[in-house]
């Protein structure tokens, strides 16, 4: 029953893919949609199931579906494992999931390709779900690679324009660097334990006595360079703001929603892993802080506003990882479910803008949104009170809890995690404020224009508003429902951490503080002020900077994708040709010394004989002189 | 029933080929092959069920020479590799119109003839005899039917000729000097060698020569990329499908056994050339003008992985090697198909000249994505199996190895969606593409499907094979 | 039976036949006549065959003789074919002039 | 000094001189008539050897048979100017580099090798090169190479005869 279940859940997503893919013309734009659609509810109804199931029993399951790899020394079977955190994450995946499937049949109606929109959807749901139910790690790496694969699909959606494709190729590029990293970190684990089943690996590591700390540490930082691959840190997070590229709904469910929770999952997976080496875990602190705090800068001076909202993911990827690296995995997780739910509400928000306004999505073009939009606004702006960290919203609690851990930690961290806070509250109100305040600074035609979405596209907004807002009950500091729920998972907990002192209170008014800062600051600028952000070519000094994103892209571009295709000119035009001059240079040789040879043979008979009596000589002294 | 039907089938397939006339020529072929690779599964089926289905017997009598085909798991893996793609192969050329058909069909069933002997044959000489036989029809098909400047093509062709003959010279000298010391030729009889270090590595340095050069491991690629796009595409299929892995295969049956000390004391040496060809091949890969040479070295990049993984001496390595031989072999098939059915429109390799094809056929881009995907070994596909595999043996031996071999994921994944996306994507050509014929598209998503099965369930492979590369993994751990 | 060679020493039979066959030789290499070329052959022919009937009193044995004989039919029949070939050569070419025979060249 | 060896100088200095003038003479007709003497004086060599059977037949073969042969030759091609051109001087050096290396590597042998004779020579007494014992040796030991040099023989007057035909088609 449960294994057939498990496999409902697995196999309904690709059952919705292939009718997709080999009937979505057919079947015309709605009715694919609604296929895609009913494939995800589905299994979101089964993950309800066993939900309810792990609620009560507290036991996982775990199922073994058939031998798959033989490795030398152990056997990898293509299994399943139900636990808290992959059902955790399921929800999430396949509720979220669900509401942007449903937005996306308005969203896309347009497009002649909803159908392949829609089975790539449901493809990337389907390896999402394999990465977070897999049984062992190279299960989900089937996930971990099928979600990489469906984001390069999805972000070069519109492959006739080869810059969307570029930003797909990047994506794919990248997360692959991540993915060796990765698989190099499972070689060593599969060495070190021979097994790469999550539940034995944990017995086997925590039940080890003389660990090789130094290839352990090796292997977690390999994980987490996979790790930084999917969820965008630096250094290889360039892919994730370009990756805008593909279709709104899809920058909200792969690109802040799900996938790149997906290194979080990992770590998370593996925590017993990572506690056992307590340096790659600083690694990933100050990584994780760096990232928040690059990206939130980054975040300030954008104009695209799907590009405001990626620095925004990856800051708020940043704080996640952060969490991760001080060993506070419930926290991170917490932060990981409230930001699917706001971050997700934004995005698509933003999509409704973007629909509305007929693919605008410069800011600098838009503005007064707020009339003719009135339900988009009031769910983006519950959802960036939200990712601000106003109180009582989702994204208060969540933060909250990383800045504590932080600061209990070490108080650096604590202070760029903070600034990183205010900065987000300051660009995601930038961002309110140029979209829905003032007047509207697009054209005249698109004025006409402006309407509010239509109730397939407002549902979800609201759905995912209302979480944003509620979100934070799953994990009150007081008592925290997610703590509990995750406490198998997790090795326990002894910090004193929810312990409510006046401490606490201190610092979480100084977050609610820092935050209502960063909304003045905004709030001064661009209402006060009046302010529009400057054209591209007047910007000047550090925002410039900024705005091209500290010059990233451009300096991986000489550091190595310039170097690369030099080489590969200079193998193509040089070693090859001189490789092959070698081997035609041999043919040459032999064919000269032919030819001189040839010489010799002249025809006259007296050198013939001379060469003859020489040769004579030289036999008869061999012969007799040589003794 | 034993495997020596299968090669006279064959044989008997081309004669009568040749004998149908240009007309039928290629559907006389396609049923021989048909009939060959059903025998092949009976034989597999045979050998399944504990059956001895080898055959030995005196050849000559001075010198000591059997004509001995012995088939064991991986002989029959790699006879049903050939098998399966001979079909395949010429099931796809089904759309392409040849002058003097006859011989053209009754070539590439004589080749399979030969591929498939290599792969049976136990004996020295005979194998040896088998391996040169595979290159005389090779020739023939690459000169008289391939394309572009026949000047060009021959002096490509001829090159390859003579440098794989070359090559294999070394292997002869060295079987006859294993005759001299053993007496016979017979496989067995030479694993029982007890040969000097020295004697091997001698052994084990002209064998090499021979392999890397058919394989090709660089620096001994440079016939590769030109030949492969010179011949016609029915005659790179087969050389990139099967007929490289003949070196492969040879290297586990043939050099490693016989000459494990010289093999386990420089094996970090043919590790690192097998994975300089990774990388080299990878990035020389990036910037092809035409899309075969692009394939070929990227096949370049491939078969380096698999010789550092059966260098790597360990279980892992050599079963992923063979795996990864065999998916590959459908992989490399599948994608020079694709360049070929793309040729048929455009009536061009140039990839500059291509693009926009996706708006233009949706389901032969899908195919098309889908062996681009294999190609980079992606998980569920077979290829991700042999690779990961072969990568797992080469983290065993050294990590740095494990990171440098495993820089194929990401060049490959580079370098292939590269050409994908200036080959099929991008504003719809002004060309027209028409859609995939029935037989294209059959060819195409059999390739498929193969693929998709054995990455999931590799296990019927994986048993096939293992005994054997356990038994031979005893003799190189003979002393 | 007193042998000639306690007075004459087969030292000097030897000393001789290498001169004359090195004559021979010296002939061949340096003249282009090819009659000369000819004759110079037969002079290391007979050379070689004083050499054998030295030996063969030398040894007291009959089987050196023999082999002149041969030899001597062989240089017979050599010198007819060879003439003949000349003749022909000569008809053809005009000349005998071994310089210009040079159509072996490659 | 005996008699003998005095003969045997006197003729050896005779068939080396004119073997030497043979090959430098520019008349052929010249060369010839010295090579003449040469086989004379060879002939002289085997009376000498006490081999009478051999030197007759050698009067007869070489002197009579061959050098006939050469003069007609000579003759039939007129060949009796000294018209030949010198060879380049490369090759004369040559001649001569390899007339003194084969002289000397010879004698350097014989001189290297055991020293074979120390003046005393058996003598068995038996009778070895009278007619009777060389026929006998002839019809019976070498019965079948015997043979053969009279179908070598054959062939080659044939030849003889073939090679110096006119060809009727070169009309």
């Amino acid at each position: 029953m449960d294994t057939n279940l498990a496999l409902v859940l697995l196999l309904t997503p690709l059952l919705g893919f292939l009718i997709n893919v080999f009937f979505g013309k057919k079947l015309g734009k709605t009715f694919s949609g609604i296929v895609g659609t009913l494939s995800v509810v589905v299994s979101f109804a089964v993950t309800l199931y066993f939900f309810g199931y792990i609620t009560v029993a507290k036991q996982p399951i775990q199922i073994i579906l058939f031998d798959w790899i033989s490795i030398s020394n152990f056997n990898l079977s293509f299994g399943l494992l139900l636990d808290q955190l992959s059902i955790l994450w399921l929800l999430f995946v396949t509720g979220i999931g669900s509401l942007i499937h449903l937005y996306s049949i308005s969203y896309m109606h347009d497009d002649e390709k909803m159908h392949t929109f829609f089975a790539y959807l449901n493809l990337f749901v389907f390896f999402m779900i394999t990465l977070v139910i897999g049984s062992n790690l190279l299960v989900m790496f089937i996930g971990w690679e099928g979600v990489g694969l469906c984001s390069y699909l999805l972000i070069g959606f519109w492959h006739k324009n080869q810059e969307y494709n570029d930003a797909a190729k990047k994506a794919f590029i990248m997360n692959r660097i991540g993915d060796l990293g990765l698989l190099i970190g499972i070689f060593i684990l599969g060495m070190l334990f021979s097994t790469l089943d999550f539940t034995t690996l944990k017995t086997a590591i925590s039940g080890a006595t003389n660990l090789n700390s130094y290839w352990l540490g090796v292997a977690a930082f390999a994980l987490f360079i996979g790790a930084c691959g999917k969820s965008a840190q630096i250094p290889l997070y360039t892919w994730l703001p370009d990756a805008m590229a593909g279709p709104t709904p899809v920058s909200a469910l792969i690109h802040a929603a799900t996938m790149v929770t997906a290194g979080i999952f990992m770590i998370s997976r593996l925590n017993f892993l990572f506690d056992l080496t307590p340096e790659v875990q600083n690694i990933i602190a100050i990584i994780g802080a760096i990232t928040a705090l690059v990206a939130a800068t980054i975040g300030l001076v954008q104009n695209d506003i799907k590009k405001v909202l990626a620095y925004s993911t990856v800051s708020q990827l940043g704080l996640m990882f952060l969490a991760l690296g001080l060993g506070a995995y419930q926290v991170a997780i917490f932060h990981v479910v409230t930001h699917a739910f706001f971050k997700a509400c934004l995005f698509l928000g933003s999509g409704s803008v973007i629909h509305a306004l007929g693919g605008e999505q410069d800011m600098r073009k838009m503005g007064g949104l707020k009339k003719a939009m009135p339900i988009t606004f009031m769910t983006m702006l519950v959802a960036s009170l939200a990712i601000a960290g106003i109180f009582p919203f989702a994204g208060f609690w969540s933060k909250d809890e990383i800045l504590i851990t932080a600061f209990e930690h070490n108080i650096v961290l604590w202070v760029i995690g903070s600034v990183a806070s205010i900065m987000t509250a300051f660009y995601m109100f930038r961002l309110m404020y140029l979209t829905f305040f003032k007047e509207f600074r697009g054209t005249e035609d698109q004025k006409h224009h402006l309407h509010e979405s239509p109730s397939l596209i407002t549902a979800p907004l609201i759905i995912l508003a209302v979480l944003s807002f509620i979100g934070g009950l799953i994990s009150l500091p007081k008592n925290s429902w997610l703590n509990e729920y995750l406490a198998p998972i997790f090795r326990k907990v002894t910090e004193e951490e929810h312990t409510l002192g006046t401490f606490e209170y201190g610092l979480m008014a100084i977050a609610l503080a820092g935050a209502f800062i960063g909304i003045g600051i905004a709030y001064s600028k661009y209402i006060k002020q009046n302010s529009v952000p400057e054209e591209d070519s007047k910007i000047t000094g550090i925002s410039k900077v900024l705005y091209n994103k500290y010059y990233v892209d451009e300096a991986y571009d000489v550091l190595f994708v310039k170097p690369i295709n030099a080489l590969s000119g200079f193998f193509r035009d040089y070693i090859e040709t001189s490789i092959s001059a070698l081997v035609f240079g041999l043919a040459k040789v032999t064919n000269e010394l032919s030819f001189q040879g040839k010489k010799l043979h002249n025809g006259s008979i007296g050198f013939y004989l001379f060469a003859f009596v020489l040769g004579l000589c030289a036999i008869i002294s061999y012969l007799f002189l040589a003794q | 029933m034993n495997v020596s039907l299968l090669l006279i089938l064959l044989l008997v397939g081309a004669f009568a080929t040749y004998l149908a006339g240009d007309k039928l020529a290629s559907k006389v072929a396609l049923f021989f092959s048909l009939a060959v690779l059903g025998c092949s599964i009976v034989l597999l089926n045979h050998f399944n069920a504990g059956e001895n289905i080898s055959f030995i017997n005196q050849w000559i009598s001075q010198p000591n020479i059997s004509f001995a085909l012995q088939a064991d798991g991986l002989s029959l893996a790699m006879l049903l590799l050939t098998t399966a793609l001979t079909p395949l192969i010429i099931f796809s050329s089904f759309g392409n119109e040849y002058k003097n058909a006859k011989s053209f069909y009754a070539l590439i069933l004589f080749m399979a003839f030969a591929m498939a002997g290599t792969f049976l044959a136990a004996d020295g000489l005979l194998y040896y005899i088998f391996w040169e036989l595979s290159l005389i029809p090779i020739y023939f098909i690459a000169l008289l039917w391939g394309n572009g400047d026949a000047e060009e093509r021959k002096t490509a062709v001829v090159k390859f000729f003579i440098y794989t003959l070359a090559g294999s010279l070394f292997m002869l000298v060295a079987f006859i000097y294993l005759y001299q010391r053993a007496g016979s030729l017979l496989i067995d009889d030479l694993y029982k060698l007890d040969l000097t270090a020295s004697e091997q590595l001698w052994i084990f340095l002209a064998f090499f020569l021979a392999y890397a050069i058919k394989i090709p491991i660089i620096p001994f690629h440079t016939w590769q990329a030109k030949v492969y796009q010179k011949a016609p595409t029915v005659g790179t299929m087969l050389l990139s499908g099967i007929m490289l892995k003949m070196g492969l295969y040879s290297v586990i049956r043939w050099q490693l056994p016989i000459a494990p000390l010289a093999a386990k004391q420089y094996m970090f040496v043919f590790i690192a050339l097998g994975i300089a060809g990774v990388i080299y091949g990878s990035i020389v890969a990036l910037r092809q003008k035409d899309l075969k040479k692009l394939l070929a070295y990227s096949s370049l990049a491939h078969v380096g992985l698999i010789a550092a993984g059966a260098y790597t001496l360990t279980l892992d390595g050599l079963r992923g090697a063979v795996l990864q031989m065999i998916a590959h072999g459908f992989v490399v098939v599948g994608l020079f198909f694709a360049a070929e059915i793309i040729f048929r429109r455009y009536d061009t390799r140039t990839i500059s000249e291509m693009g926009g094809i996706r708006s233009q056929s949706p389901k032969f881009t899908s195919m098309f994505m889908i062996l681009v995907l294999a190609s980079v070994a992606l998980p569920s596909t077979f290829n991700f199996v042999g690779e990961f595999t072969v990568l797992y043996s080469l983290s065993q031996i050294n990590i740095w190895f494990a990171i440098l071999g495993g820089t194929t994921i990401i060049l490959g994944a580079y370098y292939m969606l590269k050409m994908f996306q200036h080959v099929m994507l991008g504003e719809t050509n002004k060309k027209i593409f028409a859609d995939v014929t029935l037989n294209e598209g059959l060819t195409m998503v059999i390739i498929v499907a193969v693929l998709f099965f054995f990455g999931m369930y590799p296990k019927p492979i994986i048993d096939l094979i293992t005994p054997s590369l356990e038994n031979i993994l005893t003799q190189i751990n003979r002393n | 039976m007193n042998n000639i060679l306690n007075q004459i020493g087969i030292e000097n039979y030897i000393f001789l036949c290498v001169i004359l066959f090195c004559i021979g030789v010296f002939g061949v290499l340096y003249r282009r006549n090819a009659i000369i070329v000819f004759m110079s052959i037969e002079i290391m022919l007979n050379a070689v065959n004083l050499l054998f009937v030295a030996f063969s009193t030398y040894h007291q044995d009959a089987q050196g003789q023999v082999f002149v004989f041969f030899s001597m039919a062989v240089a017979a029949a050599e010198v007819a074919v060879g003439l003949a070939i000349l003749v022909s050569i000569f008809r053809n070419s005009g000349t005998i002039d071994v310089a210009n025979l040079k159509n072996l060249k490659g | 000094m005996s008699i003998l060896l005095i003969l045997f100088c006197i003729l050896s200095a005779i068939t080396l001189l004119t073997a030497f003038l043979t090959v430098f003479s520019k008349n052929p007709i010249h060369s010839a008539i010295y090579l003449v003497i040469c086989f004379f004086s060879v002939a002289g060599h085997y009376l000498l050897l006490n081999a009478q059977f051999l030197a007759i037949v050698h009067v007869i073969v070489y002197s009579g048979a061959i050098m006939i042969l050469f003069l007609f030759t000579i003759m039939l091609m007129n060949l009796n100017k000294e018209n030949e051109v010198h060879k380049p001087r490369i090759t004369r050096l040559g001649a001569i580099v390899s007339f003194c290396l084969i002289c000397f590597v010879l004698i350097l042998i014989f001189i290297n090798s055991k020293p074979i004779a120390d003046g005393s020579y058996d003598v068995t007494g038996e009778d070895y090169q009278s007619i009777k014992v060389l026929g006998k040796v002839l019809l019976n030991e070498y019965m079948v190479p015997f043979e053969y040099a009279s179908i070598l023989l054959l062939v080659a007057m044939i030849g003889a005869v073939l090679l110096s035909k006119k060809e009727k088609l070169e009309k």
